[in-house]
């Protein structure tokens, strides 16, 4: 876990979410804990946030967790933004 | 599970358990039966205990199901996608038929 | 299937099993018919003179076929007899 | 190529060899995700470095995201790049895998 | 799971005993979705495969329940939820 | 963990504390359900797959297979899922397997309310 400054973590998971937060502690089963979390639900007409805030993820709900890189990020327009929501992993 | 071999051919082409049938399949064309409707034709060239596969110039094919609103018909359609090399995760796969053993 | 058994009978079915026709049903509800090659811990299954039957409808034919044993609902050693579809109202009595 | 070590571990010595190469891992959910091949477990969970979604407009979710770690049960495929696969030594090791496992 | 002494009062029934008991006779298996199934119990092994004699297989279908008449079949263990020593099925009994 | 609720601590420590005590359950080992409480009482199981059955708990092994006695199954609806009323089908003695458990509760303390979702709006 980066100690300099807290990780900014995106995470999809199996049920097709798509939830962003700091990683504040994970394990080697990818159970994962999250702080000032949100899910980003795309849709035709932009994202829309859902305030989670400190959060665990079952490590067997999650299928990839992404590096977030805060500058770009930060310089997306959510409000504009389009996009399908993910579809759920299906065994 | 079954001790004695079944089928005796030539050396190493004994199908003593089921996955012998698939080892006998390497470097040939397979057929392959996958979860959600999906088929492959290829060439094995690896596979694991886990029927995880690597496979050669593949051809796959996507059944698509879908209901008519109107008249509640069924209509299929296939996609096709062919690609080089390709690994397949053996979790997903139901059938693997060999060509046919001469 | 494998591992120490309560009873060894499930070894047993497969001994006696081998090397005839068989009724294999996936969870799926997909059935295939043909001759039992061979089978392991896992009830992976190598079928022989395959025959590949969805909603009773013969589908598919394959020589032979292996089938991953997770997918395997049961393995029978007889062609099913008659079919009753009995038209009953799902509701039961208490 | 490295010569591929065995014991049940084929695949994962094969992926150790194609580290540093191209790929597209197809998940479960239909997305698929292109990047460099960076590292992979036995589990055969994947780490790939400077991805990009393929079809990125319908899936934006991962825009401002350039390395991911991507869970081995939800990979559906993995498209590889033949010209860096030896299928000789492949499918030799397979052979010898299959010679070991019936030995266990 | 529980205590390890968690047979403390002796008048417990543990489960796998119950089934082993049953051996012989008929067993209805209710699975996960909305398969069910009765036959004679021949023997299981530690997952629970079980090996059934004269089986009757329950599907329900949007047109009711529809049955299958098997000889003797291998089930797979992994998707069994109900086991019911000495029951006769979900249309009682024929 | 005993505290009195007056004292607020801050959120990070309180993470800290969260985090910790999650590894430490876990690095124990020792199993969190004690069904010796339950036998001879009415219990509900909810199983994978949607299924949910009633009865009295007369035997149970590590595995969280159980013995239930007088069980009854509710009928569900063959599309939604749901329960259809109380409509419960008797099953007598039943062993369910551990393996698709998925939810254990005691009868008694369990009080049914009427169902928030109820006049059909959507969650």
């Amino acid at each position: 876990m980066a100690t300099l400054m807290e990780p900014f973590i995106d995470i999809l998971t199996n049920d097709g979410r798509n939830i962003v937060g700091t990683l504040r502690g994970f394990d080697q089963l990818v159970n994962i804990i999250l702080e000032e979390s949100h899910e980003r639900v795309y849709s035709s007409d932009g994202v829309e946030r859902l305030h989670l805030g400190l959060c665990i993820i079952r490590g067997d709900n999650v299928a990839v967790v992404g590096l977030l890189d805060l500058d770009l990020d930060k310089r997306i327009d959510f409000s504009t933004l389009k996009g399908e929501p993910l579809k759920p992993v299906v065994h | 599970m079954s001790d004695e071999g079944q089928k005796n051919n030539q050396d190493g082409g004994m199908v003593e358990e089921p996955l012998d049938l698939v080892r006998l399949s390497l470097d040939e064309n397979i057929y392959v039966k996958l979860k959600g409707d999906r088929e492959l034709y290829g060439k094995l060239h690896a596979y694991d205990q886990h029927l995880n596969m690597v496979l050669g110039n593949v051809e796959e094919t996507v059944t698509l199901r879908e209901i008519d609103e109107e008249t509640y018909e069924e209509i299929v359609k296939k996609e096709k996608r062919k690609m080089e090399m390709l690994f397949v995760r053996g979790d997903a796969v139901i059938l693997i038929s060999p060509p046919v053993r001469i | 299937m494998s591992a120490g058994a309560h009873s060894k009978s499930p070894s047993d079915f497969l001994k006696l099993v081998l090397g005839r026709p068989v009724i294999v049903k996936l969870n799926s509800g997909v059935v295939y018919k043909g001759i039992l090659a061979c089978l392991d811990g896992y009830m992976n299954i190598a079928m022989e003179q395959t025959e590949e039957y969805v909603n009773d409808q013969l589908i598919h034919k394959y020589g032979d076929a292996f089938i991953r044993g997770n997918n395997v609902l049961y393995i029978s050693t007889q062609t099913s007899k008659k079919k009753k579809l009995l038209v009953e109202f799902r509701h039961h009595r208490q | 190529m490295s010569r591929i070590s065995h014991n049940g571990q084929l695949f994962f010595s094969f992926f150790k060899s194609l580290v540093g190469k191209e790929i597209i891992v197809e998940l479960k959910s239909d997305l698929c995700i292109k990047g460099t091949l960076h590292s992979v477990d036995q589990y055969l969970n994947i780490k790939l470095k400077d991805i990009s979604v393929v079809d990125s407009e319908k899936f934006p979710h991962m825009i401002s995201v350039q390395n991911c770690f991507i869970r081995g049960s939800v990979v559906r495929y993995v498209q590889l790049p033949s010209a860096e696969v030896d299928i000789q030594l492949l499918q030799d090791s397979a052979r010898v895998e299959a010679r070991e496992l019936k030995k266990k | 799971m529980a205590t390890e002494g968690q047979q403390s009062n002796t008048s417990q029934r543990l489960p796998l005993e119950l089934i082993a008991e049953c051996t012989g006779s008929k067993l209805w298996i209710i699975m996960k979705n909305d398969k069910e199934l009765v036959g004679t119990l021949r023997g299981f092994d530690d997952y629970v495969n079980m090996v059934l004699e004269d089986v009757t297989e329950f599907e329900n279908t949007p047109e009711g329940i529809r049955t299958n008449q098997l000889d003797q079949i291998l089930l797979n263990g992994n998707n069994i939820c109900l086991l019911i020593p000495g029951g006769s099925g979900p249309l009682g009994d024929q | 963990m005993h505290r009195s609720s007056s004292d607020i601590i801050p959120l990070d420590l309180a993470v800290d504390q969260i985090i910790r005590m999650i590894f430490r359950t876990a690095a124990k080992k020792e199993s969190i359900l004690d069904l010796n409480r339950y036998i001879d009482k009415q219990i509900s199981v909810k199983f994978s797959g949607g299924r949910e059955v009633v009865g009295l708990l007369k035997g149970y092994d590590t595995l969280v297979n159980l013995v239930l006695d007088e069980c009854e199954e509710f009928i569900r609806d063959p599309e939604e899922g749901q329960r259809v009323g109380n409509e419960k089908r008797h099953l007598g003695i039943v062993v369910c397997r551990g393996s698709a458990v998925m939810l254990i509760s005691p009868m008694d303390g369990t009080e049914e309310i009427a169902n928030p979702y109820a006049n059909g709006e959507a969650i």
